[in-house]
């Protein structure tokens, strides 16, 4: 793999750039690996790379139906923080959050995260009890976040009305290591740094059947042909349920469209990621100067990446009654992802009841912040066949036991 | 230069002249004008700069597709970035600044990025900034961010107003040209409720700019025919200015109506969002002409050819005196005939193709235009402005073979349909061979709700390209979609003369064999700074999918969503791919079809009515009280009444003090009253509730909990038996509408053979409770009934009149205090109120708010539903077993309550907790335990529910769950502060205030 | 001592008229179509015969609506509920169905003038070129429910009394002179 | 933006005035079952890309509940009716069957 840097650029730029390679290969698949991974999104990646770089595991396929990183990591607010409520929410999310701090480096691609710090506004006195819940547990969990007053917020976020006649500010809980990354290149550069290490990604080959033998698993039919592997996870958000059945099985998940726009871009005028939740909107700026505004799900599955155009209507409603300044901005592009949601709208990182068959799944609206530690654990899961830490409380026989990972109960939200 | 001409312009009205402002330069237009004519007729062809590499940009369109004339407009609270020049009505007044440039637009330093474009290819940022990693939070990425954006953020609240509107349709046409107006004709003659969409202030499209002849005569005259003859039918409804901009599902669209963006604050709404409900969609939305990539493309001056038709003949602006077509189509030479006709020199048409044959080329060669075929620019000359073109052979590798001097470079690259209406909702594509375009693919159409097509692309937006062509598929896209809402329709379409046109020659590149110093100088997107090395850059290092290289090289991805580069980059990618164009498809287009504004998209909710704002009959008193109101759900209810001088805190604990010692009262009007009746109604209750209701005597009120299937309690309330056959169930203010949708749920989905009926009587009344040792005081003086403790006892209720108001009364209490709660009708509500407060004056009576009431229940160790509850808790945590039927074989929650977890000893429990000092443990806290668990967290016991300071008690009392419950009374636990600390705390009975109910049983 | 409308008869006049009228006197009244003697209590309260299904059917000041497959919303001056409450119980006895006034639940506006429909077309998914005479329609106007009916002057809408200044200020938005739809 | 025709008052109704509520026909398990059959009646969700049998309530309408059935993938909406059914219409699973050879039925 040819090192990215200043250096290299200017290298290139005096030969017009023709000597760059491929950031990653597109080979055919072998007869058989030590792992497949079905799905080349944000999470199927980070399990591919953690494989391979905390478990030495490298002959490792990486299926992809369309293209890697075309599905939910590409189409979402991309949102980081780790203030979640739940010690198991808050230890993958702040294990995912520290692994951005050093990706760029890590993976030798600058995915840009940016720890511009991330507001979740208290609107009324509910909110701020659960908030000050959240700040306390948190406290307990080695995730640094505050509460901060109204002015404070004003401070941080100068074109916000805090004292709005509906739902005025009444404070904030503040993650200052909170930010956004650039969603593409978490994508991209996972990808280049597992072609690097000999993995094959393999995109445009949708998998059509998973072969078991005596409940354990083979391989995967696939539009490419038979491919045997000793491992399988399954890591595609939306379509899990498809696998699921493939393999036999049936998950808890179901799957909705959520939908985000952007406006036009405009000058830097907010640094920071303000979540919104009494009114049900979010937002932050980018890099590019664009309003990137994410929304609520629908109540209806579906798989059309379309979502129904109210919920765009009520999220710009509240951000511009929270953000007045907003309202001659324009909507530039709107999108619907498909995201998994199972009953109590926290993940899957799961042995399932096929051996050697692992699931990865129902990140709901949440799963970009969470890559790197899902990958983390997923691999440590496949690797060792039985979940690690990060992992255990994410089973999928919670349901049975009523043992959920309710993220909403104090105010909070899933996504 | 370019500049206004003395004869011509069929849009404009030169009598009219309007006065506006560039950069603060007063400038003149004319009535008619769009802002980009106008800033043309000035000679201002310099108007903004590009997003990377600041290159100046100029006017390069004459339609929404414009990337580069982007402005600044207004000021203050009407002050609007980004507002695209071309589709701007001029107005009188008008004020528009350039972007992204400083200090100016002449002179701005961002185009330091321009000497260093060569280091800087797409996706540059992915390579580099990474070393050291604090470099980038401190320094690589303040320097991106700061560069980041277009125009200025607006600063100021919005001072429009703007709404929304619904309309139905049989047949929606969007689009007011030939074709559109065609297939509205054939629709409307049907008999089908039409709505014809236009996106600018004039009907009839290209057509009468492209001097096209239709029934004989010029195009104006019959576009000017058929508005009258659509404007005579009653079922047809025309609207200008509305753009329609996405198509969703169920043919569901929604159009953005431009109502005073051209009359600002003359009080009518800005924009209007229409959604429209349409049984079939017909797309006439035309085509976008496509640049060509030479190098120097984006210098300002280098135009389409067809624009520059239009501001010749629309608006009698030339912009320049000597005009260089290149083209590789036949459309192109009507742009060299227009301006020769207007007396403006036309140099050299350069035509791509080898042989030009065509009746267009035919005519133009006999105006004495120089014909250049199989050549090619191969590079324009000039930085602020078109200087001169050098030419070369279009086969070549782009050896000069003479400079032409020109100020103005008409181009040409063929035209593709719009297609975004049609894509929106999933319509597929085909890759026309013929015309180098995508267009709808019509077996691959967007279906409805009944699987049907419903969007039916028409005219040029179908790949009809010549008016004859696009006549007679509108008449047919017309019919056929009046024909699919049942109405009988006859396909007659106007005739036009056809002009033969040659066909055209893909060409992506100019010249074909172009190094790679040519190719780092040819744009495709000119507002995000894509050039045809990027995208090839982007293929050779893998991003081959057509979003990734998108997503790479932000190829389409600004403010104009690649209208102008899409097809050019994909060509080009697919060249690199030596894949064919169709292979590697394109990217998903996405609503809006041009921004939308967000004040439209909010409508009317904004201010006073962004939200319903829920208010009691007694509302009003509380704002004339200057109560201190909190939000409960959508309701408002006064938090406090505080006095002169007094904080929030103050103010709580002198109505708590009041409601102990003399006499509160409560607006208990938001609590949720559902009547419930039938002979199943006992037998639906007890599903209902964990505990038995069936069995309440009429007469008495009874205390119970829901729970939903998993077991968590979600509701409480207290529930009377008003009859044999009625019970009366109270839920808590925000459970309202949540319980009674719950109660229709059971009953029409799975017990629909049970006979009960409910009905939300919530808003029938108003409730108000009175509360405190002087409340009986209060009742007997107002009279009417007998409330004493003998024929009223505590929960029971009674039916009556009090001071003359028909009430009923219940003996409950959440306070631990003499309590009534009185209901009355709504009307009367204000007037029951006011009347305590008359008649309480000598008892001592004051309004107490919601903070009051949760500190006297805390006090009282009564759990409140959103405080203790949170939807992981159940009712054995909460020692509220004493309410859980054991006798029943089912009810909601029961059987999710057998799951091991919830069945588990080990659960936290509810408990009182008294810190050692005195103190108020923080809200929110955990009760911390020994250790750390698997991941490094520290480990918990409990949690703080509610704590308070009572100020009855003069201390901190709390409410919280933790391991072992009530067993754990007597142990000192510590909870912990977000600091870091501790407060130590001792665990008690939660009862911390007249632990025998003396109070309220008298 | 009187009872008074949420608003106190608010009123506006832009394009088309807005007033608050009421209090009027309302009963929901709770049965399927086919119980016996729902057909002599409804003619008993008010005069009409049962109303088809989305349909009001007037008797002078006194009206009967259908609002779902066993709800009908009976109105009637504000004073006589009382009696007519009594008159359904004595028409149902023994039988199966529920009655309760709710009166004062409601908020009623009038919406007139050869426009009034413009001003709903903003605020409802509804389409009022086919909204039929004595059609009871129930919707949401912007985000509240609502239902209305029209006559030849104009519309009836009602929805529930706390959202009544929410409504009043959705009809002045709606009908502000100069945002005529046509 | 769907649209509904709720099958008791006949109004078309558009998405906004309905509130949805997910798959249709689960069979409720109380008190006495096993812990796999409440699991599935609470979780186990179908979530099939493709025809799919869900509850709808007409919210702003008549304020019934419906069943409808739809197509996840296309959001073809098959028919709608009333919430007291065991299971869909036979003329409805005919319908369904023409359209989608490949359906494997409701169950």
């Amino acid at each position: 793999m040819k090192r990215y840097s200043v250096f290299a650029i200017a290298k290139e730029a005096l030969n017009y750039h023709l000597g760059w390679e491929k950031a990653w290969a597109s080979p055919a698949p072998k007869k058989e690996y030590d792992a497949i991974i079905v799905g080349a999104g944000g999470h199927g990646l980070a399990t591919a790379y953690y494989l391979g770089k905390n478990h030495g595991i490298t002959n490792v396929a990486i299926i992809e139906k369309g293209w890697l990183g075309g599905g939910n990591t590409g189409r979402n607010t991309t949102i980081i923080r780790s203030n979640y409520l739940q010690d198991s929410s808050a230890a993958i999310y702040e294990k995912a959050r520290s692994l951005y701090e050093t990706m760029s480096q890590d993976l030798n691609y600058n995915v840009m995260f940016s720890p511009r710090g991330l507001l979740m506004l208290a609107q009324t006195h509910h909110e701020i009890r659960g908030y000050q819940r959240t700040a306390h547990a948190n406290a307990l969990q080695g995730v640094a976040t505050e509460w901060i007053s109204p002015a404070k917020v004003k401070e941080l976020v100068p074109i916000i009305n805090i004292d709005g006649p509906r739902y005025p500010v009444l404070g904030a809980l503040y993650q200052a290591r909170g930010g956004t990354a650039r969603h593409d290149a978490v994508a991209w550069g996972y990808a280049r740094a597992c072609s690097a290490m000999g993995m094959d990604i393999i995109q445009q080959c949708e998998v059509k059947g998973v072969k078991t033998e005596n409940g354990v698993v083979k391989g995967v039919e696939t539009s490419k042909g038979f491919i045997g592997t000793k491992k399988l996870g399954i890591v595609v958000a939306g379509h899990s349920g498809q696998l699921a059945d493939m393999a036999g099985f049936r998950l808890p998940v179901e799957a909705v469209a959520l939908q985000a726009m952007v406006s036009e871009p405009i000058k830097p005028c907010m640094d920071v990621v303000v979540m919104a939740n009494t009114v049900h909107g979010y937002m932050s700026q980018s890099d590019k100067g664009e309003m990137v505004i994410g929304g609520g799900t629908d109540g209806f599955n579906n798989f059309t990446q379309r979502g129904s155009f109210h919920h765009i209507e009520e999220t710009l409603r509240a951000l511009i009654e929270t953000f007045p300044m907003i309202s001659r901005l324009k909507m530039l592009r709107q999108w619907g992802g498909i995201v998994d949601m199972t009953g109590d709208r926290s993940p899957l990182i799961s042995k399932t009841p096929v051996g050697n068959c692992f699931i990865n799944c129902g990140w709901g609206t949440g799963g970009f912040k969470a890559i790197p530690g899902s990958g983390w654990a997923m691999a440590e899961l496949m690797a060792k066949g039985e979940p690690g830490a990060l992992a255990e409380a994410f089973n999928m026989w919670r349901f049975k036991e009523g043992q959920f990972i309710d993220e909403s109960v104090a105010a909070g939200v899933a996504h | 230069m370019s500049t206004r001409l003395s004869r011509g312009g069929r849009l404009i009205d030169r009598s009219a002249s309007q006065e506006f402002s560039f950069n603060g330069k007063k400038l003149r237009g004319l009535k008619g004008d769009t802002l980009a004519a106008a800033l043309l007729a000035n000679d201002q062809m310099l108007v903004g700069r590009s997003f990377k590499y600041h290159r100046p940009r100029g006017i390069v369109a004459a339609g929404p597709e414009e990337p580069n004339a982007l402005v600044g407009m207004g000021r203050g609270a009407r002050f609007e970035p980004n507002q695209r020049v071309t589709t701007t009505e001029l107005f009188n007044g008008l004020e528009a600044q350039s972007q992204n440039h400083w200090p100016s637009l002449e002179f701005d330093v961002g185009v330091i990025n321009n000497s260093l474009a060569r280091f800087l290819p797409g996706g540059f940022y992915y390579k580099t900034f990474m070393y050291p990693r604090a470099a980038w939070k401190h320094l690589f990425e303040p320097i991106i961010r700061a560069s980041a954006g277009l125009g200025k953020a607006p600063k100021d609240r919005d001072a429009d107003r703007y709404e929304q509107a619904y309309a139905f349709c049989d047949v929606l046409v969007i689009g007011g040209g030939i074709a559109g107006l065609q297939a509205a004709l054939v629709a409307g003659a049907s008999g089908a409720r039409v709505i014809v969409l236009e996106q600018t202030a004039h009907w009839g499209g290209r057509a009468p700019v492209d001097g096209d002849v239709i029934e004989g005569a010029p195009a104006d005259a019959w576009v000017k025919s058929a508005v009258e003859a659509l404007g005579k039918m009653e079922n047809v409804t025309l609207r200008v200015r509305t753009m329609g901009a996405g198509v969703y599902d169920h043919g569901y669209v929604l159009a953005e109506e431009k109502i005073a963006d051209h009359t600002p604050g003359d009080g009518r709404p800005k924009h209007r969002l229409w959604r429209i409900r349409a049984g079939r969609i017909v797309t006439a939305t035309g085509a976008i002409e496509r640049p060509l990539s030479f190098a120097g493309n984006d210098i300002p001056g280098v135009m389409l050819a067809a624009s520059v038709r239009d501001y010749v003949v629309n608006f009698a602006v030339s912009p320049g005196d000597r005009t260089v077509v290149v083209t590789n189509n036949d459309d192109a030479y009507r742009t060299a005939i227009a301006l020769k006709e207007a007396g403006l020199e036309v140099p050299a048409i350069i035509d791509a193709r080898v042989s030009v044959t065509g009746d267009l080329p035919a005519r133009a060669r006999a105006m004495g235009i120089r014909i250049e075929a199989g050549r090619a620019i191969a590079k324009v000359k000039g930085g602020k402005r078109v200087t001169g073109v050098a030419i070369c052979i279009q086969a070549g590798e782009g050896s000069v073979l003479e400079e032409i001097a020109c100020d103005a470079v008409a181009m040409s690259g063929g035209w593709s349909p719009v297609v975004h209406l049609w894509s929106h909702c999933g319509g597929k594509l085909v890759w026309d061979t013929t015309h180098a375009h995508f267009r709808p693919d019509a077996t691959k159409p967007p279906t409805n709700q009944d699987g049907q097509a419903m969007v039916i692309a028409v005219g040029n937006a179908n790949g009809a390209m010549s008016a004859a062509d696009a006549l007679a598929d509108a008449a047919k896209g017309g019919a056929a979609a009046a024909e699919a809402t049942s109405f009988k329709a006859e396909v007659k379409a106007a005739s036009a003369t056809q002009v033969t046109e040659a066909p055209m020659e893909a060409v992506w590149i100019m010249p074909q064999g172009a190094g790679s110093a040519l190719k780092a100088k040819m744009w495709l997107d000119y507002q995000n700074d894509v050039k045809v090395s990027d995208v090839q850059l982007a293929a050779r290092e893998g991003y081959e999918s057509v979003e990734h290289t998108k997503r790479y090289t932000t190829l389409g991805m600004a403010t104009d969503q690649g209208k102008l580069s899409n097809i050019n980059g994909l060509a080009i990618l697919a060249q690199s791919l030596n894949e064919d164009i169709p292979q590697v498809g394109t990217t998903t287009f996405r609503p809006p079809y041009t921004p939308v504004t967000l004040g439209a998209l909010a409508g009317e909710s904004r201010g006073e009515i962004f939200q319903p704002l829920r208010k009691t009959p007694m509302h009003a008193w509380h704002e004339a009280q200057n109560a201190y109101m909190e939000p409960v759900g959508l309701w408002r209810r006064p938090y406090t009444f505080p006095r002169a001088g007094e904080t929030h805190e103050q103010s709580v604990h002198r109505e708590v003090n009041n409601t102990r010692t003399n006499l509160g009262l409560l607006d208990a009007s938001t609590l949720g009253k559902i009547i419930v009746k039938g002979p199943d109604a006992g037998k639906f209750l007890d599903m209902l509730y964990t505990g038995v209701m069936s069995n309440l005597p009429v007469g008495k009120c009874r205390y119970g909990l829901m729970c939903n299937e998993q077991g968590f309690l979600s509701d409480d309330g207290v529930v009377a038996r008003i009859d044999e056959e009625t019970w009366l169930c109270h839920t808590t203010s925000g459970g309202a509408d949540r319980i009674h949708a719950w109660m229709e749920d059971w009953l029409q989905c799975e017990w629909w053979d049970w006979k009960v009926y409910t009905a939300n009587i919530t808003e029938q009344l108003a409730q108000v409770a009175v509360v405190g040792p002087n409340a009986r005081k209060l009742l007997e003086k107002l009279g009417g009934m007998d409330v004493s403790k003998e024929t009223l006892p505590f929960m029971q209720w009674a039916d009556g009149t009090l001071g003359g108001f028909p009430v009923r009364v219940y003996r409950i209490s959440f306070s631990g205090e003499l309590s009534y709660e009185i209901a009355v009708p709504a009307s009367l509500g204000a007037a029951f109120w006011e009347a305590l407060h008359k008649a309480g004056a000598e008892f001592g009576t004051m309004p107490y708010g919601t903070e009051a009431l949760h500190i006297m229940r805390a006090e009282k160790g009564f759990i409140m539903i959103g405080d203790e509850t949170d939807g992981t808790v159940i009712p054995q945590d909460l020692n509220l077993g004493w309410a859980i039927s054991k006798k029943k074989a089912d009810f909601l929650g029961k059987r999710g309550q057998e799951r091991n977890y919830l069945a588990s000893p080990d659960r936290w429990k509810l408990a009182g907790f008294e810190t050692l000092d005195g103190s108020v443990v923080p809200d929110g806290s955990y009760i911390v335990a020994a250790g750390h668990n698997a991941n490094g967290q520290g480990n918990t016991q409990g949690r703080v529910t509610s704590t308070y300071y009572s100020p009855t008690l003069k201390r901190g009392i709390a409410m919280g769950l933790i391991h072992g419950g009530l067993n754990r009374i007597g142990d000192v636990v510590e909870f912990n502060t977000v600091s870091g600390g501790t407060v130590k705390a001792k665990v008690v009975d939660p009862v911390f205030y007249d632990k025998d109910g003396a109070k309220q049983n008298v | 001592m009187s009872e008074v409308s949420a608003l106190n008869h608010a009123k506006f006049d832009g394009f088309a008229s807005i007033r608050e009228i009421g209090p009027l006197g309302m009963i929901t009244l709770r049965a399927k179509p086919d119980l016996p003697g729902l057909a002599e209590a409804i003619r008993a309260a008010v005069g009409t015969e049962v109303p088809a299904t989305r349909r009001i059917v007037t008797n002078g000041d006194k009206a009967a609506g259908w609002m779902s497959p066993d709800e009908y919303l009976l109105i009637l001056p504000y004073g006589e509920t009382g009696a007519a409450l009594a008159a359904i119980a004595a028409a149902l006895k023994g039988q199966h169905y529920l009655a309760e006034t709710v009166s004062d639940a409601r908020a009623v506006f009038r919406i007139e003038g050869a426009k009034a429909d413009q001003v709903l077309a903003k605020l409802s998914p509804v389409d009022f070129a086919r909204l039929e005479p004595n059609e009871l329609r129930r919707t949401r106007a912007a985000q509240v429910a609502a239902a209305f009916w029209k006559d030849e002057a104009g519309y009836t809408l009602v929805c529930f009394r706390s959202v009544a200044s929410y409504m009043m200020g959705l009809l002045t938005h709606s009908a502000q002179n100069g945002s005529e739809l046509v | 933006m769907l649209i509904l025709e709720c099958p008791y008052c006949g109004v078309k109704a558009e998405e906004t005035e309905l509130s949805p509520g997910y798959e249709a026909h689960l069979k409720r398990f109380g008190p006495g079952s096993s812990d796999t059959e409440f699991e599935d009646y609470m979780f186990a969700r179908k979530n099939p890309k493709g025809v799919h049998f869900e509850r709808w309530r007409h919210v702003y309408g008549c304020g019934k509940w419906f069943l409808a059935a739809r197509c996840t993938a296309t959001l073809e909406v098959f028919g709608t009716y009333p919430a007291q059914s065991a299971e869909p219409p036979a003329d409805l699973q005919a319908k369904i069957k023409a359209k989608r050879p490949d359906w494997k039925g409701y169950k």
